[in-house]
């Protein structure tokens, strides 16, 4: 398997003393939906903060295409083809709708900008209507389709996405996972955090499971759905860890 | 022979006037980690406030009220410590920096007082003819001098000690915290606004006390010693001695007003009075690299370096070896 | 009345676009730079420098006092107030970003202030001085209104120049960027812009506003190397009445703070003037600190 | 049990709201004097803002909470802290520069010495006091088994040790409540096992806690009783067992399959 992204035994945290993760791996094929779950503290949002250069990787390495990326400034992660868009203030409210696709069109310049944030608005119709509004005034629901269709524009290889389920009413998530899946048959690769993790792993490829900031279960999500192991992870009844 | 040590003792009466002025500022940045960028208004406040309380009677101005000279002095600094708490109160909520703006317009507003206010501070004349304490008790104006140093020398004591146990204390203890981590302070009991507030009301006070005893010293006041290149002299010395530290400020006291003193000499002997002010600029000048260079370079000053860590595990540890001392 | 009016606009335009730099380095920066108005200082000084240096004629347009020459003299005091303000940054504030606690930026700009200020004293020396010496007589617009020429030209000058950075920042790629570092640095980050270039144009366009108010209020008033350290106050008074970050609140702050200022002459003694954007700061920060019109969350 | 005593904590109908989110969301619970009470539910779903709300960091929009006797729903944190409520963080917030001696003194309420004018006008009192403080903080600091890092500065000292250090803190006050903000996050098994037994000490010594806690093992063994908090309201409240059995918790906490 030729993997796109590759992370392995990654430390890292908001303070070098203080790691929340620590010698993590994870990897995640072309146009493969991998899924991460686990309890609260497990240092999954961690864990693609790192990967998208926001938090410091004080020893493990990152690669792309096999080209090292380990602590790349931001902004030179999303030049490399990474996406990311954190669980909250994923948008910038003080723009307007139009204006927060055109930051995230930025590195296109002129006309395919244009083009693609034109086709956003197809793909993502409820939008069209606030196009001149800021963006503090969008849903919750709405919110996470612009931060979505903002991190989509440059046609990433990897969009990394934290928790897109949360805060959203259950009709919502059904179909913001739909629109996940959908997209990952058009051939991008998706590596999600989420909570909602039955319904994550019901679409997904893979599934890692964390917990207390280090890998504890990998493999097929068919296979992880129904492990009586996840849900021990969760609720701890198969007694104490090792 | 004696000329020069009589002029040693101006410049040690000013030395360790400055020293208390610094040690008000210590307190505030050095301790709490508030910016006060007004230093010199509240001298002035104490200045002008010493004068107007122990000033003679005269028609044409307000005051006057004769008062003795300690009363005056106390006055003084009291007036500077409300200054301080109507800045404070304003902006310690606030953004940090607010802080910094507001003192920095108190300067220009009391610096815009002392020149207009003729009435209350005599204008650009200032106030002059005031009485120096127990003026009448000495037989010439140098032995006066030389008892005065002593006087000066003993309250800058009598502050420094003051100080020492009060940021040695439980006090200065949640000064620290609060500094460090206002969150888990509070958390722990402690009022971040209320203990700033304190520190900053005291730090203005002593900033005016140390402009009261300026005026016993001069025996006038005028807008000409209020500049506002003075703040930034005081800056200079506190973050050259090491900020956080009582000692280090006062030995940057020494080293900031001998460089000023010197360079000021050297100028007035060497540039033609024609450009006098383009060489007032270079010892400025001095000043704002004295400041940047340390803050990039050094940025505990000279003697605040490696203290800072080893201060307080010191103190720990004599404190528990030796549990009647501290 | 109406003569208080009108002096209180032209000043306050000035103070608008000093204000305008000076609210984006707090938005974007995120720090007070108490350096900012010295650069207002420094732009007008080097326009002086420029045409005494080439000797520039006069060259009045029509019923102004100057010509061309200061136009020219203009843009390249701008060039070089906006490369005094890159390598400031590159000297001093960027080594301590990240690495202090963001007071001591301000501080660093507290003693940078002091530098330049004195730089500008050493090379030009201290007394008062003019781009022109020119006499101008006002023009009677309306009774018991009377302005001079130049002093309707700047007015509109500084208008036509703030809604130029309004579009700028609403319309170009580049304000966009700048609007979005201001709101979420780290966001922005993550779609792709590039800070250090956010950074740097801050700087670019708040040094090339601040030398060009330096020049217009060397213009209307006078030259002196205090210009900066007196502006200062008026400045962070309309950035932080507009709202940090805002910039159409640093306009109109700019212009209410100048207006307060010239009618306060009207109950006060015009000796206090300068204090009047202490006593507007002090009665907003203690009843509005957020400003009158929303700042970005570089303000908070 | 302790059923019929009145609650020491009461939060009714609580509510955060940050603009049109609702972080808490109508929540209300009580926690029984002397138990020792877990706070759970999946991410996001309001706890720990709901502990900033009890203990005064950001105030709640709406709703009421009773600690002791005492309305404390507008009290600022430093009032709360002096009526014997303590909150520990999540992440461990040591004052760095500080020793551990000297970050454990620090927490000690009604000091004397905290008035500036007091170290020179009563110096003596000050001096008494500091020593009591100081033998206090020595014990507390054994008891916490931090004995022998007390004059390294706090910043310096591991992880786990700031963890127990955020507990020791607190313990100055001999505060009624405390509030334990995921103790065992970040932690080895090893020391987990010490913090287990100290909560248990300082619980059978009268003190009640209220944890929010991830790790279910140390929940469902140390807690009598658990609140379980799912989108900002209570959706569980019982015993461990009750708790772990309701089918509503299981699918809080993975959700559902999407159809």
């Amino acid at each position: 398997m030729s993997a796109l992204l590759e992370v392995e035994a990654v430390t890292a945290g908001y303070r070098p003393d203080l790691p929340i993760i620590t010698d993590m791996s994870v990897a995640v094929a072309r146009g493969e939906l991998v899924t991460i779950i686990g309890p609260n503290g497990a240092g999954k949002s961690t864990l693609i903060k790192a990967i998208a250069g926001l938090l410091k990787i004080t020893s493990g390495a990152v690669r792309l295409e096999g080209t090292l990326r380990t602590n790349l400034e931001p902004s030179r992660m999303a030049d490399a083809g990474i996406a990311y868009v954190p669980q909250t203030e994923n948008i910038f409210a003080s723009l307007t709708v139009e204006e927060n696709l055109k930051v995230g069109a930025q590195i296109l310049g002129g006309r395919a900008a244009r083009e693609r944030i034109a086709a956003a608005y197809d793909s993502f119709p409820d939008l069209t209507a606030y196009r001149r509004q800021k963006a503090a005034v969008l849903s919750g629901g709405q919110r996470q389709m612009l931060a979505v269709a903002r991190a989509l524009l440059t046609r990433p290889h990897l969009i990394m996405l934290d928790e897109p389920s949360a805060g959203l009413a259950p009709k919502l998530v059904t179909e913001v996972f739909q629109r996940l899946a959908a997209l990952a048959r058009t051939g991008v690769a998706i590596l999600m955090v989420e909570q909602n993790a039955k319904a994550a792993m019901a679409i997904s490829d893979r599934t890692y499971v964390l917990a207390e900031g280090r890998n504890r279960l990998d493999g097929p999500s068919a296979a992880l759905i129904d492990d009586p192991e996840v849900a021990a992870i969760y609720l701890g009844r198969a007694g104490r860890r090792a | 022979m004696l000329g020069i040590a009589l002029y040693l003792v101006f410049f040690l009466i000013v030395v360790t006037i400055y020293a208390i002025l610094v040690m008000g500022l210590n307190l505030q940045w050095g301790f709490t980690g508030l910016f006060n960028a007004g230093v010199v208004a509240f001298y002035a406040i104490g200045a002008y406030g010493t004068a107007i309380l122990i000033g003679p009677e005269r028609p044409e101005l307000i005051g006057g009220f004769e008062l003795p000279f300690a009363l005056g002095l106390l006055g003084g600094a009291a007036l500077a410590a409300l200054a301080g708490l109507v800045v404070a109160l304003a902006t310690l909520r606030l953004r940090e920096e607010y802080l910094a703006i507001a003192t920095f317009g108190i300067a220009i507003t009391v610096q815009l007082v002392a020149l207009n206010f003729d009435a209350l501070t005599g204008g650009a004349n200032g106030l002059i003819g005031l009485p120096r304490p127990m003026f009448g008790y000495f037989e010439t104006p140098n032995l006066y001098n030389v008892c005065y140093l002593v006087a000066v020398l003993a309250i800058a004591g009598a502050v420094y000690a003051l100080l020492e146990r009060a940021v040695r204390s439980p006090w200065g203890r949640v000064l620290r915290a609060i500094r460090e981590d206002a969150t888990a302070a509070r958390s722990l009991g402690k009022n971040p606004t209320a203990i700033r507030l304190q520190a900053f009301i005291l730090g203005s006070g002593i900033m005016g006390l140390a402009g009261g005893l300026y005026v016993g010293f001069i025996g006038f006041v005028s807008p000409i010693d209020f500049l506002p290149i003075l703040t930034f002299q005081i800056w200079a010395m506190l973050i050259v001695g090491g900020s956080g530290n009582n000692k280090g400020a006062v030995l940057g006291v020494l080293v900031v007003w001998g460089l000023w003193t010197i360079s000021g000499t050297l100028i007035s002997q060497v540039v033609p009075p024609s450009l006098q002010s383009q060489a007032g600029a270079g010892q400025a000048i001095i000043i704002g690299l004295v400041i940047v260079l340390t803050l990039l370079f050094r940025p505990r000053g000279l003697i605040g370096e490696e203290s800072v860590v080893s201060k307080h595990v010191r103190a720990a540890r004599v404190a528990r070896d030796n549990p009647s001392s501290s | 009345m109406l003569q208080a009016i009108a002096d209180g606009l032209l000043t306050g335009a000035i103070i608008a676009l000093g204000a305008i730099g000076l609210t984006l380095t707090m938005g974007i920066l995120r720090f007070a730079n108490f350096a900012h108005a010295e650069m207002m200082t420094w732009g007008a000084y080097m326009a002086l420098g420029v045409l005494t240096l080439f000797g520039l004629p006069t060259a009045p347009f029509g019923p102004l006092t100057f010509g061309w020459p200061l136009l020219v003299a203009t843009l390249v005091a701008a060039g070089l107030t906006v490369a005094l303000a890159l390598l400031i940054d590159r000297l001093v504030f960027r080594p301590l970003r990240g690495r202090v606690g963001h007071l001591t930026l301000v501080f660093a700009s507290f003693g940078v202030a002091l530098l330049v200020r004195n730089v500008v004293l050493l090379m030009f020396g201290g007394r008062a001085t003019y781009y022109s010496n020119e006499l101008q007589m006002s023009v009677e617009v309306m009774d018991g209104l009377r302005v001079m020429p130049d002093q309707i030209f700047v007015f509109c000058f500084a208008l036509v120049l703030a809604g130029a950075v309004y579009l700028f920042l609403q319309k170009t790629p580049l304000g966009l960027a700048m609007r979005a570092v201001s709101e979420n640095p780290s966001l922005a980050g993550v779609c792709g812009i590039r800070l250090g270039k956010v950074v740097m144009w801050t700087w670019i366009v708040g040094g090339s506003l601040a030398a060009v108010a330096g020049v217009l209020y060397g213009v209307t008033v006078q030259l002196r190397p205090e210009i900066g350290f007196h502006l200062l106050l008026p400045l962070f008074a309309a950035a932080i009445l507009g709202g940090v970050g805002n910039v159409v609140g640093a306009v109109i702050g700019g212009l209410l703070i100048g207006l307060i200022e010239s009618l306060s002459v009207l109950v006060i003694p015009s000796g206090y003037k300068l204090a009047i954007p202490f006593l507007v700061l002090l009665v907003v920060l203690f009843v509005r600190p957020s400003g009158l019109f929303r700042g970005t969350s570089g303000g908070r | 049990m302790t059923g019929t005593a009145p609650p020491i904590l009461e939060v009714s109908d609580a509510v955060k709201a940050f603009g049109a989110m609702r972080a808490v969301d109508g929540a209300s619970f009580a926690v029984a004097p002397g138990s020792i009470t877990g706070l759970i539910g999946p991410n996001g779903a309001g706890k720990t803002t709901l502990f900033g709300a009890i203990a005064g960091e950001n105030p709640l929009t709406s709703g009421r909470v009773t600690f002791d006797g005492h309305d404390i729903t507008r009290l600022d944190a430093y009032d709360i802290y002096r009526l014997k409520l303590a909150r520990t963080f999540q992440i461990p917030r040591p004052f760095p520069a500080m020793t551990v001696l000297e970050n454990v003194m620090v927490a000690a309420l009604d000091q004397a010495g905290e008035k500036f004018w007091n170290t020179w006008l009563r110096p003596g009192r000050v001096q008494r006091q500091e020593r009591q403080v100081r033998e206090r903080a020595h014990e507390v600091i054994a008891f916490c088994n931090l004995t022998g890092v007390e004059d390294n500065l706090a910043g310096a000292i591991s992880g786990g040790q700031k963890k127990l250090l955020e507990l020791a803190r607190v313990l100055m006050s001999e505060p009624r409540l405390i509030l334990l903000d995921e103790p065992a996050a970040g932690v080895n098994p090893a020391l987990l096992d010490t913090l287990v037994e100290k909560i248990v000490e300082i619980n059978a010594r009268g003190t009640t806690f209220l944890i929010i806690e991830h790790n279910m093992d140390m929940v469902m063994s140390l807690c009598q009783a658990i609140v379980v908090l799912a989108q900002g309201r209570v959706i569980a409240a019982g015993t461990p067992d009750a708790v772990a059995a309701d089918k509503a918790v299981l699918d809080a906490y993975l959700g559902e399959v999407a159809a």
